[in-house]
């Protein structure tokens, strides 16, 4: 039985490469075919049904749409920003960065997750096995679920719950949980006290960090985020950053050290606990920390940036409409579009051969003239484009004010990385209760005060 | 070198020295029992016009037929180092008072003594292994101790050097070459 | 800058290793070759044979000397660090899922990928032993730059570093802590010997209580000898390192452990 | 904390046959917290070999209270500046006694330097003080030429203490970074590495080495000033002040670096003279020892600079007095160039050295304080006795007169506020 069982993998451990590809196209090819008749034929017979449950029920498509396209975003924009500390803070030492893989080193991100990735796996002798193997998921998914209500752009976000705020930091204090069971499970003292730390820390940092949101709650009677949005549009001085600048700076604050960034890195503070909670941690399992932390630094802006810095609203009134004087991007339809696009590739690059010809002389043969001409073509019609589309549509639009605005924190976290020491735990705690704490009930108080005499 | 420090040690501690003061170039040397460390010590430290507060150095030396114990000293009162040779400590059971009651840094440096030469500071509250490994039985810089002509001759050299315990033995035979010390 | 590489005949793999390794047994633990009685071992190995002798180490048994006082300098002692060999002569090392990661799926034709992704991020564990510490850290700072090719951040546990550059004097003290370090850092890892100190005992011949080379407890690929080297020289080996990724070799249950470099030096 | 069933300890033997020290009751074998150091740190593999007996000390720190736990820092450790180990006994985060533990890096010099003739010597004590090496090759050469009655040219005076405090400033800049650095800040270890660089380029064009310079010689030394260092170093000078003023700016004002090293570790004026501490650790405390004028040893009766004292005691004392250093090593070096005589750099010597018999005991100071040898001559070409003295050593033994009370994070900032060097600690 067992040599029966054996066969099909010998056969195909003695086959090469070629003839395992060979053989693997003609078991897919029949499987493709089929597979795409049964399509077919259910589209056919269910499509209608289909087409109207999908309808009968949108948001929980539009929901599970939003979950995979974020869970999808989200390791790219980790990657994003790894590369943005790596050349930034080497820039700031004097130092050239990564550059050797990609154009300026761009590729060393991902580089270093897929080393990561390809790690050995394996969990240290006297660890709790589970623990040890759940804690960095946790963590992962708490920092990804929170960018589930973060309004992007107009119309761009996960869900727009009425609770939204509260929904992010509930999820946001599950992060702790998450360092807590690493720092628990894995059999080593550094890893306990890291995460004992990060416990403290986050919890005592959760309080003046809600405190200073509730006066934005007040202004805007609303705890949906698209709501607290639409309540600074308009122009700059509509931000709250202007009407709350008190609560701004202790939300930037708190956010810092509910991020764990410097100064507040005490869970994994190099010089004093080696590698905190994630001592312990190798492979894939510590990527996912290194992951979650950096997500953790775009939440975080991206939060600033909704709550005090207008989201995606335009700093001042756009002058230009929304439809260029009657022209509806939309009529045109994708054929429209596509011509248009073919006729402009085509167009420029007849247009630029000659020019590039005549201004580089012999130098050019006719091959890479054409090639130049099509690139370059390419590279404006790009940016024609991209233009057209900032004009044209809201969503672009908003989406590159939002990012704009949250990647501007980020830089400023990097910055205070790579300037700022680390203070110490006991003036950490002090910080938080001794001031902290007051100011944020400080704001509240003026603030509750000054709508109910503005509302009287 | 400095003349009234030699008549000063004279009259302050005539009776514990066992050799006439010794000076060269900026070093005045006396040389005292293992018994009269302490209280040698202590008058040094004390005495008004000697003052020898820093404690430079502590060593240890294993001349092949007898250990010393050196102190060097400094004091703001005189030019000199004033260096004090503890000698006559037998080479089997080296004992010497501690200086740990004067100066709290000379506990590691009696450790270093200890575990280089096996001399034991009776005193010191913390008198175990510094450098070697808590169970390593030997004392690296006796005489008797003698470096191999090429470590690297030696097969799997150093990966462990397993050494046996120290057995107190004679001063070992002239083909180990104990070069004699100038003074004894 | 030698690159030892598992006695395939290599750069700067000398002659002499491969002749003595014939010459010592498989030592059954990979013991080294005591210098009382060379003769026995060598009739020994020349009966052994099989896998067991590419795991054996590389020791010129020692004819020429005698320790002249066995009392004090006791030469000849094997190594107690011999876990090791232990792994070694078992297939558990051989297995190919500490090469794979999670990445088990992919076929094995895309381990050149695998390895030239691995070339590009070399993570050294932050652990300095003595001067060429210094040095190390000097190759990461501004002026030479070690971060342009990846090798950077130094990590401070073990469990997430790719190599591991022993920087200084490796002492017997030290040698068990060092061991544990590269048992703790997770395959595939690598091992780079920074200066003459850790390369072959250098300075450090005579001495009662250093190692004399880390290759008698540790497997190594990359040599860099000097005293210190520059940084330029720990750039220099790295990349050398990236290359030896590249070619896929240098993986420690496949390396035997032993001076590849001979005794004479 | 999931406790693990540690092995049964081996029968002592000889704890038994030892009973000239009186030694207190042994722990229970099951949890002897050694025996568990061990075996996280991984230094013996089993069986576990016996332990001498244990000393009071020992006795007293080994036990653990209610609520206390054993830490392991190093030998590897990201911020112990080498392979020190420090068994912290913590409650909570809050230190409750410290036992440093030595000698990962003992390489038996003082053994290889008697069994090498005069001119190795000076090669092979390089490697102690490996930040700044050449004061440990000065109190070697210091006492081999009272041994051998030498008389140094002026010129060859001057380039030491040229070179000399060259290397100073390097290893105060290195110093501050490492502070730095121990307290989380990135940036100020690369600037300091920069400047670090820079002067031990310059000093490798005039000694041929970057670190280990084998240059001083008994009588004299190696290399006369050679044209590459002139114009670095005067390209270096013409900014070097800056450069310091630049570097310290950057922590100096910094909040949270005040905040974190003042009043940290403070010891006071009785207990640092009582420990021997010496140099910039002393001085800190308001002692103003330095050899430079408690015992003037080269040309530095001629040369004008102050000593910088301070009372606190405190780490951020200690930075601060190195940060005055640097000016005064900068004045220095500035007349040194401004008087530099001509003539020799050697002194005329035999090839093969075989001093008198006599003992000499040489001392200068260096970055972190007072570098002593004591070599005996028994009229053969080798020493027959060379002690070195490392002033780290006796720093750092203040260290479980520091730490107690405070907080984990403090410890690693007070060790490198003591700038010890591991080299010259286990020589």
């Amino acid at each position: 039985m067992s040599q029966a069982f054996r066969l099909p993998f010998r056969i195909w451990a003695s086959l090469t490469i070629r003839d395992r590809l060979g053989l693997l196209a003609l078991v897919m090819i029949p499987g493709v075919l089929g597979g795409a008749f049964v399509t077919a034929i259910g589209i056919a017979v269910l499509g209608p049904s289909v087409l109207d449950f999908l309808a009968a029920n949108l948001p929980l498509v539009r929901f599970f749409v939003a979950a995979t396209a974020i869970l999808l975003l989200t390791v790219p924009t980790a990657f994003v920003l790894i590369y943005l500390e790596l050349k930034v803070i080497a820039r700031m030492n004097l130092r050239v960065g990564p550059n050797r893989v990609g154009p300026l080193g761009a590729a060393m991100s991902v580089i270093h997750g897929l080393k990561v990735l390809s790690k050995e796996d394996f969990s240290p002798s006297g660890v709790d096995v589970t623990v040890f193997t759940l804690a960095p998921v946790v963590t992962f998914l708490a920092s990804v679920m929170t960018l589930l209500v973060i309004p992007f752009a107009p119309g761009i976000y996960g869900q727009d719950f009425n609770i939204g705020l509260l929904y992010f930091f509930a999820m946001g204090g599950l992060t702790v949980l998450g360092l807590l069971m690493a720092g628990w499970s894995s059999f080593n003292k550094y890893s306990l006290l890291g995460g004992l730390r990060s416990a403290a820390q986050i919890v005592s940092y959760e309080i003046p960090l809600t405190l200073s949101v509730v006066g934005v709650i007040i202004l805007t009677n609303t705890m949906s985020l698209n709501g607290i949005v639409a309540a600074q549009s308009g122009s700059i001085f509509d931000w709250f950053v202007f009407k709350q600048p008190l609560a701004a700076l202790i939300f930037f604050i708190a956010a810092t050290a509910e991020a764990n960034r410097t100064p507040f890195d005490m869970t994994e503070a190099d010089s004093e606990i080696v590698a905190g909670f994630a001592t312990e941690y190798s492979g894939m399992r510590f990527g996912f920390f290194f992951f979650a932390e950096y997500v953790n630094v775009f939440i975080v802006s991206a939060l600033c940036a909704t709550l005090f810095f207008g989201g995606w609203t335009a700093p001042f009134n756009w002058p230009w409409p929304a439809t260029l004087n009657g022209f509806d991007p939309y009529s045109l339809g994708v054929l429209g579009w596509t011509a248009i696009v073919l006729v402009l590739i085509v167009g420029g690059t007849e247009v630029l051969a000659p020019l590039i010809r005549l201004a580089g002389g012999r130098s050019w043969d006719m091959s890479s003239t054409i090639w130049m001409a099509f690139a370059v073509t390419i590279v404006i019609g790009l940016g024609a484009l991209g233009a057209l589309g900032f004009v044209a549509f809201g969503w672009l639009r908003g989406l590159v004010w939002f990012m704009a605005k949250t990647y501007f924190f980020v830089i400023t976290f990097v910055w205070m990385r790579a300037t700022l020491p680390r203070i110490r735990v006991d003036q950490l705690m002090g910080f938080a209760w001794k001031w902290l704490l007051p100011a944020s009930l400080l704001n509240l108080f003026v603030t509750a005060t000054a709508v109910i005499i503005l509302n009287r | 070198m400095d003349r009234t420090l030699k008549t000063r040690l004279e009259a302050r501690l005539g009776g514990h020295l066992r050799a006439p003061v010794y000076q060269r170039h900026d070093e005045t040397e006396i040389r005292i029992d293992p018994g009269s460390v302490p209280e040698v010590l202590q008058t040094l430290h004390d005495t008004l016009d000697l003052r020898f507060e820093i404690l430079a150095d502590l060593a240890g030396v294993d001349t092949g037929e007898v250990m010393q114990v050196v102190y060097h000293l400094w004091s703001p009162m005189t030019t000199d180092w004033l260096r004090i040779v503890v000698d006559g400590i037998s080479r089997d059971d080296p004992r010497v008072p501690s200086a740990t009651f004067l100066w709290t840094g000379a506990e590691w440096l009696e450790r270093e003594a200890y575990d280089m030469f096996g001399i034991v500071f009776e005193g010191n509250r913390d008198l175990r292994r510094i450098f070697m490994p808590p169970d390593y039985t030997s004392f690296p810089l006796r005489k008797d101790f003698l470096l191999p002509d090429d470590a690297a001759r030696s097969p799997g050299a150093g990966v462990r050097h397993v050494e046996k315990p120290h057995v107190t033995v004679p001063p070992a035979e002239p083909a180990t070459a104990i070069r004699r010390a100038p003074v004894s | 800058m030698a690159v030892g590489d598992r006695g395939t005949a290599g750069a700067g793999r000398p002659a002499g290793g491969s002749a003595s390794r014939q010459a010592t047994g498989p030592g059954a633990t990979g013991r080294a070759a005591s210098g009382n009685a060379p003769a026995r071992k060598r009739a020994s190995a020349l009966t052994a044979r099989g896998p067991a002798n590419l795991t054996a180490p590389v020791v010129v048994p020692n004819t020429l000397w005698q320790a002249e006082n066995p009392l004090a300098y006791d030469g000849g002692q094997p190594a107690d660090i011999t876990h090791l060999h232990e792994f070694g002569l078992t297939d558990a090392g051989r297995v190919d899922a500490a090469r794979w990661g999670a990445l088990q799926v992919i076929p094995a034709n895309a381990d050149y990928i695998l390895d030239l992704i691995r070339a590009n991020s070399l993570w050294p564990l932050l652990s300095g032993l003595a001067c060429c510490a210094i040095e190390m850290m000097s190759a990461a700072t501004s002026k030479n730059d070690m971060d342009r090719w990846g090798m950077f951040p130094f990590r401070a546990s073990p469990r997430q570093a790719d190599v591991l550059i022993v920087a200084g004097t490796l002492t017997t003290k030290m040698a068990g802590p060092l061991v544990r370090l590269w048992e703790q850092m997770p395959e595939p890892k690598w091992c780079v010997a920074l200066g003459d100190c850790t390369v072959s005992g250098g300075r450090y011949k005579r001495s009662y209580s250093a190692v004399q080379g880390i290759d008698r407890v540790m497997p190594v690929d990359v040599y860099i000898p000097g005293c210190p080297p520059r940084p330029e020289g720990l750039i220099y080996g790295m990349l050398q390192l990236g290359q030896l990724v590249k070619d896929r070799r240098g993986h420690w249950s496949e390396r035997e452990i032993g001076p590849t470099v001979p005794d004479g030096i | 904390m999931p406790t693990r069933p540690s092995a049964p300890r081996r029968p002592n033997a000889r704890a038994t046959s030892r009973a000239e020290r009186p030694a207190p009751e042994p722990v229970a074998s099951a949890d002897d917290p050694r025996i568990m150091l061990d075996r996280q740190l991984g230094t013996l593999y089993e069986p576990i070999p016996p332990y001498p007996t244990r000393t009071e000390r020992e006795g007293e720190f080994y036990s653990l209270g209610d609520g206390e736990m054993f830490l392991n820092l190093g030998p590897h450790h990201p911020a112990t500046h080498g392979v020190l180990r420090l068994v912290l006994k913590l409650s909570g985060e809050q230190i409750v006694d410290v036992d440093p533990v030595l000698g990962y890096l003992h390489r038996g010099v003082e053994k290889i330097c008697e069994n090498s003739d005069y001119y190795h010597v000076i090669d092979q004590v390089d490697p102690l003080e490996y930040i700044s090496s050449l004061f440990q090759e000065w109190p070697a050469v210091l006492a081999f030429e009272k041994l051998m009655d030498v008389q140094v040219p002026r010129r060859a005076e001057y380039i030491r203490v040229l070179s000399g405090e060259l290397l100073r400033i390097a290893s105060h800049t290195l110093f501050m970074g490492f502070l730095a650095l121990d307290l989380g800040g990135l940036t100020p270890i690369l600037y300091s590495f920069i400047e670090r660089d820079e002067i031990v380029e310059m000093l490798a064009a005039l000694t041929g080495a970057r670190m280990l310079f084998n240059y001083y010689r008994i009588g004299g030394v190696n290399g006369d000033l050679n044209h590459e260092f002139m114009s670095r170093l005067g390209d270096w000078m013409s900014r070097a002040g800056k450069q310091a003023e630049a570097n310290t700016a950057l922590i100096n004002e910094n909040e949270i670096f005040v905040r974190r090293t003042r009043g940290a570790g403070v010891l006071d004026r009785a207990t640092a003279l009582r420990f021997g501490v010496t140099g910039g650790n002393l001085r800190a405390s308001g002692v103003p020892f330095d050899l430079r004028r408690a015992h003037p040893y080269s040309v530095y009766p001629e040369l004008e600079f102050n000593i910088p004292t301070r009372d606190e005691g405190d780490s951020l004392a200690r930075y601060l007095i190195r940060v005055d250093e640097i000016r005064e090593s900068i004045r220095i070096i500035d007349q040194c160039l401004n008087n530099m005589p001509d003539g020799p750099i050697m002194a005329k010597l035999p090839r093969l050295l075989r001093p008198r018999p006599g003992r000499a005991w040489g001392a200068v100071e260096g970055p972190r304080g007072m570098q002593g040898v004591y070599a005996i001559s028994d009229g053969t070409d080798q020493p027959f006795r060379f002690r070195i003295h490392d002033p780290s050593f006796v720093n750092l033994q203040t260290v479980p007169a520091l730490l107690p009370g405070n907080l984990l994070a403090d410890t690693m900032a007070t060790v490198a506020s003591l700038d010890p060097v591991m080299g010259g600690i286990d020589k």
